[in-house]
């Protein structure tokens, strides 16, 4: 039987995560990087008790819908756009490891009501230190020094130590149990390409948990990436789901 | 403190302007969010610079205002869309980092919260807040070559920015060598803070003035020009 | 210890086949040199493993054996031609071993010089030399789910190569799980080494004459098949 | 005046490397990867004292010549290969970073012969961690903890920590004075592609040193690597020299 990992549905792709999981969710600013598709089927899922890790910790529902009104910026936010940030206010979350856990300025983010609440755990972590710490998980490295943070709030309570007269403070790998990635292209072994700039934490997640599920734009066939141009070679992902044709505009329908 | 509330002042496109000018040829650039973002609109094509982007860019074009024009998937880390240029590559968020953390970046440009007379950078925390979200700018302030910060000089109370000792939580110690305001460039030395550039319309003494931290006002100081 | 010299012995090819028997559909697989390398061309392409190479290839085809076919650029660690296959793809050295280092590897097949009851494996320093090149072996043999080593059961002086204690230097320690030979099968287990086949015209007991090793005989040993 | 990281001859690309430089030499079993005329240019200069580091130490002249007669496996080296082994037989190397600095069997290379009678140092590592320590060098990582090596000749007089209760050894950072690296193709601003295996410790080594080298086949019109498909970014290369159209057949051929 000839390995295929397409599932044919996010909520089958998701099925198995249960509550308490660690979860990369892959990702950077804009909507074109999230895996929206698997954010929603989280979500209908009603998995609980998740630790988060990724850049930003998301946005409510209405505040999508607002800046989706305003169309803020120039570029539009698609009607299939869903946020990791539901998640947090559904509940679901019960600690983010966020370089942006807020906004510095203007909205107050689902995550940062839940923190004043005291409803959610906050692990502060610049977004060089956090994207290595996810690469670490990938490549087998329990822990590294780097020289970004000391003295500062990311480096409370952790070990810091001189290489060459320059203080480094070590950082712990990041392995999480699921990460979910939105990637561009896939074949049925699992290798990946991106577009652009949704590469970003997308690429770096992909291998670093037990579990990687990545939401395409499309399978193509065995042989048509470019072997030269695989970004996350197959070994890594472990599901592949595509995203559908006709776009999903509610994140409570099933698909 | 006086508050020379009639005095000239440069606007957002006049401090990235006049930051433009640090930007040489050759160069690997980040520029971050808010007023840095401005300064490639005055870097002209040929003078061959490469902006890096914490978001997995090097090598990206001029900010696009074109709607119709956009690539969503091809954005700056403040999520503006930016012109594909030649010789650009994309990567991923580690190897993007992995690229600051190197020493790799020869200049990048910060807005600021506060930057101390040591150089601290304090720019993630903003008063009043539980927490801040410290984002990309730590690696770059560590790591960087050179650290240019781009920010008025008083807050819109007036309070100085540039402080004998910050007084916000920091991002990086010691890491500034530059800050360019809306009325003064300033150097951090080993000496202290030096008073390079000053704004017509104002004397150095006044900018001393609206300015917490002590300056040295060197006999060569010159009169900030766009 | 007597030397069963007219007794059969597999030749290497004979032990890939046997050792081809190991790998499953959907494995990720790496073969060390020397006999691990024959072993996949007893691998039909339509059981569909992904064999990875230390110098950076997921998923190589045949290995070629004609001149004019060749491509010096795709190679594997042993240096010989390999065939390009679909879904295959090219990393970095450093990517190549993040990928091992990360516990990606199903299973690793290698050569070694002997191997320990408790599943040390010292494959790198042959006797005599002043050092050893210890190569991609190592990363392979501590960050593989499963390793298994292809050997012949003694050196052509007749010494065991199944050593109650090694009494080479390591490459690893305790990571073999099972030694296939060219007269036997034996399993490394929490209980000691299990002798689980045996080559046609050797008993059981005569196996246990040629290993330095104490073997553990189950009722359920079988003939070693092809 | 425009970006251009060519230079003319690969005697000028290394005219500046000094005595007692480290030199990340790219790299890993067969001629088609090694960054040869950088070698031989090298050699020429005559520099000395060396710290080299690779997968291998290399042959010597005569026994590369043998090997080309013998047409030993079926990939038959090219009358330009230059193996790294040239630079240990003349004496420039004081010592040697490898993984592979002797063969197990057979021929005795140069670096056996002076390491045996005790003209050079060695320092012998695995594979993996000699990528992982360039690569921390290219990433500004100080160190980390691996668990590879632990209770092995590789991890002697090195700290061993306990991670996840397995232990693991701390490998430092290999940043290199000098990098000569072998690619394929190259833009003015020092963006590579590789050519299949040639990638192997090549990539791995740009950027990993003060000063990047890269030997090419061609170098190509700015915008002409797809930006998605780029190895090595630009920032990490200094200097670019095509391999000439005319195959040289002698490393003392200026060049």
């Amino acid at each position: 039987m000839p390995v295929n990992k397409v599932f044919d549905t996010f909520d089958a792709a998701v099925a198995d995560v249960v509550d308490g999981s660690m979860i990369h969710v892959g990702g950077f600013g804009t909507a074109a990087e999230y895996p929206s598709y698997l954010i929603a089927a989280l979500a209908r899922s009603g998995v609980s008790g998740l630790t988060l890790t990724g850049n930003h910790s998301g946005f409510s529902e209405d505040q999508l819908k607002m800046m989706k009104d305003a169309n803020l910026g120039i570029i539009k936010y698609p009607d299939d756009y869903v946020s990791p940030g539901l998640l947090v206010q559904r509940g679901q979350v019960a600690k983010g490891i966020y370089a942006f856990p807020v906004l510095n300025r203007g909205l107050e983010v689902p995550f940062e009501t839940l923190l004043n609440e005291g409803k959610v755990e906050l692990e502060l972590i610049g977004q060089g230190s956090l994207a290595e710490r996810i690469r670490a998980a990938r490549a087998g490295i329990a822990a590294f020094y780097t020289p970004v943070g000391v003295g500062t709030v990311v480096a409370e309570g952790k070990e810091v130590r001189d290489f060459d007269g320059r203080p480094h403070v070590l950082e712990h790998a990041l392995k999480a149990d699921v990460s979910i990635i939105r990637a561009h292209k896939a074949d049925r072994y699992g290798n990946l390409v991106y577009k652009g700039t949704a590469r970003t934490f997308n690429a770096t997640m992909a291998g670093a948990a037990h579990l990687t599920i990545a939401e395409v734009d499309e399978v193509v066939e065995l042989g048509e990436l470019d072997p030269e141009c695989i970004v996350t070679a197959a070994p890594y992902v472990q599901r592949v789901v595509v995203r559908p044709a006709t776009m999903s505009t509610s994140w409570e329908t099933p698909c | 403190m006086t508050n020379f509330e009639d005095k000239p002042r440069l606007d957002e496109w006049s401090m990235a302007m006049r930051a433009s000018q640090d930007v040489r040829e050759g160069m690997i650039v980040n520029l971050g969010m808010g007023i840095p973002m401005l300064v490639s609109a005055f870097v002209e094509p040929e003078r061959e610079v490469m902006f890096h982007t914490e978001n997995g860019i090097i090598g990206y074009g001029r900010v696009i205002d074109d709607a119709d024009a956009v690539d969503p998937n091809c954005v700056n880390a403040g999520g503006q869309p930016v012109e594909r240029a030649p010789g650009m590559s994309f990567m991923s968020h580690d190897d993007s980092f992995a690229l600051i953390r190197g020493g790799w970046i020869d200049v990048t440009m910060l807005g600021s919260l506060q930057v101390g007379a040591n150089g601290d950078l304090a720019n993630y925390h903003p008063p009043g807040k539980v927490v801040g979200s410290i984002g990309g700018a730590q690696d770059l302030a560590y790591c960087a070559k050179k650290v240019v910060v781009l920010m008025t000089h008083r807050t819109k109370s007036g309070a100085s920015k540039i402080m004998q000792q910050v007084d916000l939580p920091i991002t990086a110690p010691t890491c500034v060598s530059r800050v360019i305001t809306d009325i003064a460039v300033v150097d951090v030395t080993p000496d202290g803070l030096v008073l390079r550039e000053v704004l017509s319309g104002w004397t150095p003494d006044e900018v001393q003035q609206v300015t917490d931290a002590e300056l040295t006002v060197p006999d060569d100081v010159v009169e900030l020009s766009l």
